[in-house]
């Protein structure tokens, strides 16, 4: 499936000037880029996930065009922050890195069939990390989407709530929840899906406020850093320890889902959601 | 060891002396008035210097002085109150205080983070790091609440939801979600009350309420300043830069639309003069209560989406609409 | 505080002969009946808690009268049930013991001042277990307390459904069921106490559902069987499990109270919510 | 050993040489017909003896067949199933199968209780005793199927719920009656099929539905047999007893007003043809499910409030009434 054009022009500087290779992280393997993509992101050799950029992601799973959403919502700087760089300049480098203006890309388009109000953040900008423009533009979604009864799916990839906004971007974790609860009180249906890594504030937030908690598989989901948890207990966690497959044991997500089968099973689970909301009675409780 | 307690070690002996004289001009009947005066004098005058303008991380120190009243002495100080346990699942987490209560007369459900004040209470409370079972019980009151109609009034002070494999086993990221949600739904007037740190996630659980009021010498962010400063100035011994940075403070939260209202507190902090600023953090909150009172729950759902709403969106000077492809 | 007449009526032929003492089963104090009562039914040398019978807990709680609900529903023996004796023999020895028609009593009466549905159930008849009646007069009170708009409350003491009433009497759990969820869906409030033991059926249904749940200090509160855990586990269990404080430190439940202080307790907590309810507009959310 | 197992094995084995006979008949080309018949005619004969009628014991081991579909493969003839998992909390307990699914091309919420196959499966799933974070899937299921709009489809297939030390710690009794709650409020079609024991409370979690469907050789029951005849008759070898005396096979759930449906088997039981017995069932299902489709949530609950309702009350002659003071 191409890419729609004014997706291949928010990526900007970066497709201008393409590297070939990718030298995979988990294994060292050097990839070919096209191969990469080709094969969902996830090394030949050894499977290991590389993060997807949120327009690849989009264009991996749209049927066709993607309205944007709050793009005009940009960020700045309400804090004056300053630690070994100004916050502008970090924000300036990471929109020419990533071509996109912020950690997430929200609007609406149809996925096997299913028109849905579609949330991608990117941890490639800021590390997905929440401040304002994130929370705005996440809240703006449930609320164009609770006005056109669209279900709203939503990928999360996130470091948490961004520093360099303080309290401001602590207070997104309540204006997204407040977001995410009227939609539901609708009846409406809510997906997430929560990709590497997924911590923080946007997990103790709209992340497991979903219906249905997806994950893709291998993720890395938590409420504290691994780092964090290390320097408290003074010992190493093992391996699998805040993976997907350790939280779908302990009971915390519905389901853990490889890559490849990701689009096809999103397909179902809207399927069975919309379907019965067509003919349903929403009973307005929340869960 | 807090900075502000070494501060204060001086005054604190400064103060004794002072006493002493007293007690000497009392009892052996001498004429100590001038002396005293003159120290006194250099009391206030040290105080003021002291105390007189915090910087952000003094204030954080503020925040965290060990003597500063907890949660359990805001509740102790109510009409009544009868605590209520458990999430019902797996544990009743002692770092959560909560329970029915009655403040100035009025029916509420109060829930409060309590921080220890001597090692033994710390251990106990877990450093008033709140678990999974901790929010779940927050939870349930929260809903509780929503349900027999009762105003939800909050203590916050932690300085995070507790980072143990045992929390993030039970699902902390879910339990924390849960809080903010039911908070989201409530259809009764809430208040919250950051008394002393109000760390994160963790302590916005207990926050998104129709009404926020702040100590003078709170705080509250998005990190810890030492978290902060590791991370984003690669040296954990710059946490006052960082708190300075993070605009953590009573005056910013106003600043910054989020706080509705601060409380003073005595000059060397709220531990000077507990029950003063227990009594003013009690009438604050009932003057909150008694605005939000005759609010339907759709006026309060509204009023709240609004609150939270509004915080942010910086550069957008056009109302947000949708783009098609371009 | 003297007891109703009606009340005395009921106990019947224990009333009439009334033995002088006690003998403590667990410290094996012989204690004058009189005395005994007077200090709540607590063993006076070792503080064990005599199991109460219904109409000594109702009066030891109402202020004044209380309005009996429910009395004409009386057992029968749907299954024609025989053991080692003919069911309708062992609920005529138990109605004789116990001057109760049934092991449960309802009604409304006033405590503290708040008019109340008030349920309690005796241990003493058919140890506590629900059958037909039981599940009828249970839902009964519910609906009626939903009727006059007024608080529940509900003493549990039980050793789970009925054996002798076969599926009839595990299908009274899904009608009290329905009866304290409509009663809480318009907004009234239920308090239960657990006294010992409640366990199986009456446990895993009205037991749990309450807005406040209350434990009688000491009270054995399961879903199975301390034997039946042992004989599984094929170990002795500590003293203290299923303890109403070790339940409390499990987070099962709200509070333990002593009994001495449970009518003050009760007073506050109806005060709370049953003020709250007069001036609330309930969301019908049910938990 | 399960009584009908052993009393089977006569049978399968003249079953075997009937085949033996049909094989050599057909690849030698030799007329072994008579033979044949007479053996078949024997075979029906001891089939009619052993199956043609149940004692109340012999059914609850029918009930519990090792062979006896379970919920699974129930599940595995749907049209669709997408399983999700957890309590949200602690675990996932694998003793409860449940999802989305299409049943007849009907959107539905399903939930099973999975009995194990063999030993394996069997510690896998704990015997199919399901533990609070199971029933805490169950109850999280049912109220996203009420909120969703999809009706429930639920399994019922346990001789009870886990009596583990872990279950009793994290509150087995609170999360059955949780799971009963839900149903009670749910706005939602609901059918609960039993397909193998339904034991006790651990059962009816899954069952207080609209209606009550029962495989013929299923059981529904206030206790295990051999619990009843340990405390009732002082003897657990008097299972067989207890087991009339409890009135749980499928004939007495209809007889009693319980059951709205009973669904019959091949004789020798279901595992004797188990896609035809699937087949019943779910045509069943969807029959209910189809009847029920058009009825508002209010008519639903009002049903499902009178039906539960009506069971009981067995000397009450006149309306209840209440009566003062005597
Ligand atoms: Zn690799
Ligand atoms: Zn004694």
């Amino acid at each position: 499936m191409p890419m729609p054009e004014w997706l291949r022009s928010r990526k900007g500087a970066q497709t201008e000037e393409p590297a070939q290779w990718m030298k995979c992280p988990s294994c060292g393997e050097l990839l070919y880029k096209s191969d990469l993509k080709a094969n969902h992101e996830i090394c030949m050799k050894c499977g290991h996930y590389f993060r997807m950029h949120a327009p690849d992601r989009i264009v991996s799973l749209v049927d066709g065009d993607f309205t944007e959403l709050g793009a005009e919502i940009e960020p700045g700087d309400p804090l004056g922050w300053v630690d070994k760089r100004p916050y502008p300049d970090k924000l300036q480098s990471d929109r020419e890195k990533s071509g996109l203006s912020e950690a997430v890309v929200t609007g609406f388009g149809a996925v096997g069939g299913f028109t849905v109000g579609l949330g991608v953040m990117d941890f490639y900008f800021r590390g997905g990390t929440m401040g304002t423009v994130v929370g705005d533009r996440v809240a703006l979604l449930f609320e164009r989407a609770r006005e056109r009864k669209l279900p709203v799916v939503l990928f999360t990839a996130s470091g948490g709530a961004r520093m360099e906004e303080g309290m401001l971007a602590l207070m997104q974790l309540a204006k997204t929840t407040q977001a995410v609860e009227r939609f539901r009180r609708d009846g409406l249906y809510y997906i997430a899906v929560l990709t590497d890594p997924t911590t923080g504030g946007v997990s103790a937030s709209f992340a497991f406020q979903a219906h249905v908690v997806v994950a893709e598989a291998g993720a890395a989901i938590g409420f504290a850093g691994r780092r964090v948890i290390e320097q408290t207990i003074r010992q190493k966690l093992p391996e699998n320890f805040q993976r997907a497959e350790f939280l779908l044991e302990h009971g915390a997500i519905d389901m853990v889902v490889e890559r490849p089968k990701l689009k096809e099973t999103l397909v179902r689970l809207l399927d069975y959601g919309v379907g019965a909301a067509q003919g349903a009675s929403p009973n307005g409780r929340a869960r | 060891m807090n900075p502000i307690v070494d501060r204060e070690k001086g005054l604190i002996e400064l103060g004794r002396r002072i006493e002493e004289l007293k007690t000497l001009s009392a009892t052996q009947n001498v004429d100590l008035s001038t002396q005293i005066a003159a120290l006194e004098a250099e009391y206030a005058k040290i105080q003021q210097e002291i105390f007189g303008s915090l910087t952000p991380w003094q204030r954080v120190n503020m925040a965290r002085h060990p003597k500063r009243p907890t949660a359990a002495e805001y509740i102790a100080k109510l009409d009544a109150f009868d605590e209520l346990h458990g999430d019902r699942f797996f544990r009743d987490d002692p770092a959560v205080i909560a329970g029915f209560a009655k403040l100035r007369g009025r029916r509420v459900v109060v829930v409060g983070q309590q921080r220890g004040r001597d090692t033994k209470e710390n251990v106990r409370v877990n450093f008033g790091m709140v678990t999974p079972e901790g929010y779940r019980k927050v939870r349930r009151l929260f809903e509780l609440a929503s349900h027999l109609g009762l105003p939800i009034v909050t203590f916050v002070d932690t300085k995070g939801a507790d980072p143990g494999i045992g929390s993030e086993e039970r699902a902390q990221s879910e339990a924390i979600a849960s809080c903010l949600y039911a908070l989201a739904e409530s259809r009764v007037p809430s208040v919250s009350t950051i008394v002393g740190e109000g760390g994160s996630g963790g302590a916005l659980a207990l926050g998104l309420t129709d009404r926020i009021i702040m100590l003078q010498h709170s705080i509250y962010s998005v990190a810890g300043p030492e978290a902060a400063a590791a991370i984003l100035f690669s040296d954990a011994t710059k946490a006052p830069e960082a708190a300075a940075s993070l605009r953590l403070t009573s005056d910013d939260a106003v600043l910054l639309g989020i706080a509705d209202e601060v409380i003073g507190e005595p000059l060397g902090g709220a531990h000077r003069d507990k029950d003063a600023t227990i009594e003013l953090v009690l009438n604050a909150i009932e003057r909150h209560l008694a605005e939000l009172a005759p609010w339907t729950p759709e006026r309060l759902q509204e009023a709240r989406y609004r609150k939270y709403r509004q915080i942010g969106a910086w550069r957008a000077r056009t109302a947000p609409s949708e783009q098609g492809p371009r």
